[in-house]
């Protein structure tokens, strides 16, 4: 490993020039060959690029806690793992909770819900609540994301549970500081959501505790999940205000909140891209490139 | 020697939870046998001649 | 640390002989519950309007 941290990661030379993407799969190759692997320097590298597909999923399960910093323990904790899943799973099929047809989204609904002692009895079930809803819907999304199921359960499990950990109380005051961010971007289209009494219905939830799951598809979400993973929540703050940047014209020409609130719950899937790189710009204009994660 | 002990740490903690699931899966079954037994009881009582008596394992 | 990591080796096969023992306990419940409901559903069948629709937990 290089004595400068620093030095892996590409040059503003480079980042001219455009060498990003292979100097940024090289310097992740050499990280991840530390053994033990050093978090602080994966998060900062998810902090800073975008992980390259090949690597996400492992990265994610590392960053996540799924597996030891010890490359050594990966096989035996990754059997450990699977024996989990497989338990929980068979269990829930023998007290028909689950079977053959569930969606798997569904069965890894009850499977965490039996882990956090949160399993309805047979006698309680009743359609699933808000809560629920958030979880089939990042399940849903990982599951794109994600190909081994289980792999997938526990990268959402751990996602989920790391981000009520980390953020749970700063999620509350993310709207307040999408509002600030837009102010200082576009104060005309802030006038409008407030004037037109959109502003406090838009869509936090999907933005905010879903974290877009549902909003943007796989390809996009991923790179706003490396960052949320990596340690910060700020990042969905600018995903949000780039999203109102974005469709400022058509926000503008509509005057009544619900329309506002309907357009931003299914915005068109073709750009979705774009608007995430220029989120994560944004992002890094107003809270600076992390040398640290955040 | 202190990376092996980390790396272990982290193996019994892998270990330990996936005790604990194991664990959570017992009092769940359980708590449905329980249901079950009560279930077919109270069929017995309403079929008294059926084939079903509750077996009790005795 | 070397008696560090003796003792961690020595939790981790506790840990794992726990886990094992727990599975075992898992495996005879379900055999158990397999049971229960398969009586059940014989007794539905023979009460069709008694209380005695499974339960299918869903």
């Amino acid at each position: 490993m290089a004595d400068d941290p620093q030095r892996n990661f590409r040059s503003a030379y480079y980042e001219k020039v455009g060498f990003r993407g292979v100097e940024e799969k090289k310097s992740l190759e050499i990280l991840l060959k530390d053994n033990p692997l050093d978090l602080e320097k994966l998060s900062t590298f998810s902090q800073r690029f975008p992980l390259p597909s090949m690597y996400r999923v492992h990265v994610w399960k590392v960053l996540l806690g799924i597996l030891p910093p010890h490359s050594d323990s990966h096989s035996l904790v990754g059997s450990y793992r699977k024996e989990q899943y497989q338990d929980i799973m068979e269990a829930l099929e023998v007290m028909r909770f689950i079977k053959s047809s569930t969606p798997s989204t569904h069965v890894y609904l009850r499977m965490f819900q039996l882990e956090s002692h949160m399993l309805p009895r047979c006698s309680e079930i009743s359609p699933p609540d808000q809560e629920n809803e958030d979880f089939l819907s990042i399940s849903q999304a990982m599951e794109e994301i994600v190909e081994d199921s289980v792999d997938c359960y526990w990268l959402i499990k751990s996602f989920i549970s790391q981000f009520h950990t980390k953020f749970g109380d700063s999620v509350p005051h993310l709207p307040k500081s999408l509002e600030h961010f837009l102010s200082q971007e576009e104060p005309g289209l802030l006038s409008h959501l407030k004037n037109s009494g959109a502003l406090a219905q838009l869509p936090y939830h999907l933005w905010f505790r879903r974290c877009f799951a549902g909003v943007l598809p796989e390809s996009s979400l991923q790179r706003v999940w490396d960052k949320v993973i990596s340690g910060s929540c700020k990042i969905l703050v600018f995903v949000a205000l780039e999203i109102l940047l974005s469709y400022k014209i058509m926000l503008l020409g509509i005057s009544r909140p619900e329309g506002i609130v309907k357009f931003l719950c299914n915005i068109p899937q073709e750009n979705t891209d774009a608007i995430v790189t220029k989120a994560i710009d944004l992002w890094h204009k107003y809270c600076g490139t992390p040398i640290h994660a955040m | 020697f202190l990376e092996d002990v980390k790396c272990q740490a982290a193996e019994l903690q892998a270990s330990d939870g996936r005790y604990q699931a194991q664990q959570r899966i017992t009092q769940l079954l359980q708590i449905e046998i329980l249901q079950l037994y009560s279930k077919v009881e109270m069929e017995a009582i309403l079929v008294p001649d059926g084939p079903s008596q509750t077996c009790t394992n005795e």
